[in-house]
């Protein structure tokens, strides 16, 4: 009973992560400007890879292998913000300007 | 059939990918370009031999507790081990020289290098010949 | 089969990011998008252990997460400064 | 298992898509991102072969340390390609490549079938050396086994190789001190 | 972490962590911005809530990327915090949020960019701000 | 870079990276690792430090001569413990004789080996990463 509640807790885990990287990827190809996209790549790095982790954390049960994964979900936590936030700071540094939608022109 | 295409796949493209690291070696003016294209044929030489490794079924050669496990052959694995390290460290050393050789000419196209060179050749030929 | 499913929608994410590193108009664009990259390929190493039923070798994805964040750096520090070695 | 092959030629064909674009960048950083991509792909691929150590190497030297020493260079080096129209040597290259390429394609007919088990390459040694590393050595890992143990001579050349490699780049970007420059230049001068 | 506990293996780790805190050392960057032991007693408070943000403003941004009502903007915000590692735990929790990205910093202020006009009004409503200083006054 | 972010999570890294290097050093035996990645992990960490602290603060952890050092070391230590089983009356590098009994020998044998391996990976890439770090590009056409 409780072995297939977890099962498809973790099956729903997975596929939830699948969506929200899904989305993120589109975002990256669709949206207009870097800073933008910075979002989208965030998605990934946050959602996607926490709930995928967690998916798998629940696959394996207690044991040495959910310990390895989640020092990966820590390490993914820890490096995204960085690499986005040194990406948006160069970016504004060489005097990229961020575009805004309503008039077509940059902020 | 399916069994068929996908048991050369794996060969073709490695080849392809081969070809295209030769072609880069030999078409390409810059020196750097030509260094990537090694890489390139590295890699695929690397696949082609982890491919020949493969047993359908078998897992990675680490031993388990299971008796009757199938593993893999580990012999291309140790070879390919020591070539991808061997392979940067070469890598190294052709970068290092294509540096010495910018801060000497002060280009890394081909054709640039062999007219800098020619014109120097004149120069001294001419040289030579009015003392 | 789960799994198998998984790791087929990692590659359709794949080739969408690829399509926006090949044709990326800004470097900054090129560079996020091999981030991501990276990082949807720690996921499917991870996976892929799962799928083939030995999944003891996660060390792999700790190792590519890890190459990941140090490459991403050393491409902004060039771009930061024009050479790796200065401050 | 079937689905084990698909999905190497799934991987192998994405690793070709990125070598085309390879080909005919100009930017150099974008071919340097690329490159880093392709090793990432390679490594993948790696585990999906079940060699799980090489991938290691892959993913930490390929794709790595090669990657940073590309970019260490480049900051010596022009960041753009010159601009090459498509000429005589190109359509030689191209035509070697092919013939190459087609010869060996034709010569893959010949080749054992991937992951067939009774392929020449599985039956000598092998046996051997898995069930020496179980019973003779006590070390799970054979490939740590032959790389340490049975083929050690090769790993002692191959460290040997790479010490090697590392003094000469040191030596060929070793700055000369300024005097020396000066002594050279004010030589020079004299001559003339 | 290996799963095998002979003693000599057992006696390598021991040798390699104290290895590690040699290097650390004479790397000269233990201090408080490496390891901010004071956070510890608030931390797993704060990560709860963290994650329940992070949580809420990944399906607004899914909204946004799905439906295409984009309308980015730019902006400046002051932070109250005193150390540097408190600024640098504010800076990232607005990164990790999708929607908001920290741009660039100045000593104390901040320029913020954000994916619609409600992910800046989250982020003018320094609601974050207070979490985290209360975080840095833990004890 | 001046980066404050960059500076603060790169003090907070710089010894899990070392830590778990030296983790795939000594777990080569049990699963995947060995020498060659540990090397190369570990002078990973270094040059991100370096990278982001700049080359002359890298340089008081891991001084140029030290980095030399270490980088004989290790390959004389391979060629060492090939020579202890010469002495002990053994083909060169066969390790059967170093413990009490062959298979206690033959792990020892290896882990000092990949532990020479390591020292001379870890050490050859930090030594890349200075030269190309160090050099000087002044463009004299002379040279």
């Amino acid at each position: 009973m409780i072995d297939s509640i977890i099962n498809y807790s973790s099956i729903a885990s997975l596929i939830l992560g699948i969506l929200f990287i899904l989305i993120g990827s589109i975002g990256i190809l669709r949206l207009p400007d870097v800073f933008s996209r910075i979002h989208a790549s965030g998605m990934i790095d946050t959602a996607g890879t926490a709930f995928i982790i967690l998916g798998m954390c629940l696959q394996s049960g207690i044991s040495l292998i959910t310990a390895k994964l989640i020092f990966i979900g820590i390490f993914i936590f820890f490096t995204s913000p960085i690499t986005g936030h040194v990406t948006a700071n160069l970016a504004r540094k060489k005097g990229l300007k961020p575009i805004s939608n309503n008039k077509g022109e940059t902020l | 059939m399916i069994n068929e295409i996908f048991g050369v796949w794996n060969y073709w493209i490695v080849f392809t990918l081969m070809m295209i690291g030769l072609y880069i070696v030999i078409s390409k003016k810059s020196l750097l370009k030509k260094v990537v294209g090694l890489a390139i044929f590295q890699t695929s030489v690397f696949l082609l031999y982890i491919t020949f490794g493969k047993i359908a079924g078998g897992t990675a050669p680490i031993i388990t507790n299971n008796s009757e496990e199938i593993y893999s052959n580990p012999l291309p694995h140790v070879l390919i081990l020591t070539a991808i390290v061997v392979g940067v460290a070469t890598t190294a050393l052709g970068l290092a020289l294509i540096v010495r050789i910018n801060k000497a000419y002060g280009s890394i196209n081909e054709d640039e290098i062999s007219a800098v060179d020619l014109v120097d050749y004149h120069e001294k030929f001419s040289e030579k010949k009015n003392k | 089969m789960m799994f198998l499913a998984i790791l087929f929608a990692f590659s359709v994410c794949f080739l969408l990011i690829l399509i926006r590193l090949i044709a990326g108009k800004t470097t900054y664009d090129r560079i996020l998008a091999a981030n991501s990259i990276g990082t949807i390929v720690v996921l499917a190493i991870s996976i892929h252990g799962f799928y083939m039923g030995r999944p003891e070798f996660i060390d792999i994805s700790i190792v590519y997460a890890l190459i990941n964040f140090i490459g991403t750096v050393a491409v902004l520090k060039l771009f930061d400064k024009g050479k790796l070695g200065d401050k | 298992m079937i689905t084990e092959i698909i999905i190497n030629a799934f991987l192998v064909s994405f690793m070709l898509v990125i070598a085309l674009f390879i080909v005919n960048t100009r930017k150099v950083i974008f071919t340097i991102l690329l490159a880093g991509t392709y090793s990432l792909v390679a490594a993948l691929m790696f585990v999906s072969l079940d060699a799980v150590d090489v991938a290691f190497t892959e993913a930490s030297v390929g794709a790595g340390i090669s990657t940073i020493l590309f970019l260490a260079a480049l900051s010596f080096l022009p960041k753009e390609e010159v601009q090459e129209s498509f000429n005589k040597n190109n359509i030689f290259a191209l035509s070697i490549c092919l013939l190459i390429g087609g010869l060996l394609i034709w010569a893959s007919y010949d080749l054992p079938m991937v992951g067939n088990e009774n392929n020449p390459v599985h039956q000598h040694l092998v046996s051997d050396f898995i069930e020496g590393s179980k019973n003779h050595i006590g070390i799970p890992n054979v490939v740590t086994a032959i790389l340490a143990s049975y083929r050690g001579y090769d790993t002692f050349g191959e460290t040997i190789v790479i010490y090697t490699a590392g003094l000469a780049v040191f030596i060929l970007l070793y700055n000369r001190t300024l005097k020396e420059t000066n002594k050279s230049v004010k030589n020079e001068i004299s001559k003339k | 972490m290996s799963g095998h506990y002979s003693i000599l293996i057992t006696s390598l780790g021991i040798i390699s962590c104290a290895l590690c805190v040699y290097l650390t050392i004479k790397a000269n960057i233990l201090d408080n911005e490496m390891l901010p032991l004071y956070f510890f007693p608030r931390l797993l408070q704060y990560t709860l809530w963290l994650i329940k943000e992070i949580l809420i403003s990944n399906i607004e941004t899914a909204k946004v990327i799905l439906f295409k009502t984009e309308d980015p903007e730019l902006f400046t915000i002051k932070s109250s915090q005193a150390s540097n590692e408190g600024k640098v735990t504010y800076a990232n929790s607005i990164t990790l949020t999708p929607g908001t990205v920290t741009t660039q910093i100045n000593e104390n202020v901040f320029e913020v960019h954000a994916l619609t006009k409600s992910f800046g009004d989250d982020v003018r409503s320094s609601q974050m701000d207070k979490m985290v200083s209360w975080l840095e006054k833990g004890k | 870079m001046n980066n404050l972010i960059l500076k603060v999570c790169t003090k907070v890294l710089f010894t899990p990276i070392i830590l778990f290097g030296l983790y795939v050093q000594f777990h080569g035996d049990f699963g995947p690792g060995g020498g060659f990645q540990a090397g190369v992990i570990v002078a990973a960490a270094f040059i991100l430090y370096a990278m982001v602290f700049g080359v002359d603060k890298c340089k008081i952890i891991m001084p140029s001569k030290l980095n030399f050092f270490l980088l004989v070391l290790g390959a004389f230590l391979y060629g060492f413990v090939g020579v202890v089983g010469l002495i002990l009356g053994e083909p060169y590098l066969s390790y059967d004789l170093l413990g009490s009994n062959k298979q206690s020998g033959q792990h020892i044998g290896i882990l000092l080996v990949e532990f020479g391996v390591g020292l001379t990976v870890c050490n050859v890439m930090i030594c890349l990463f200075y030269s190309f770090a160090n050099f000087k590009f002044g463009r004299n056409k002379n040279d």
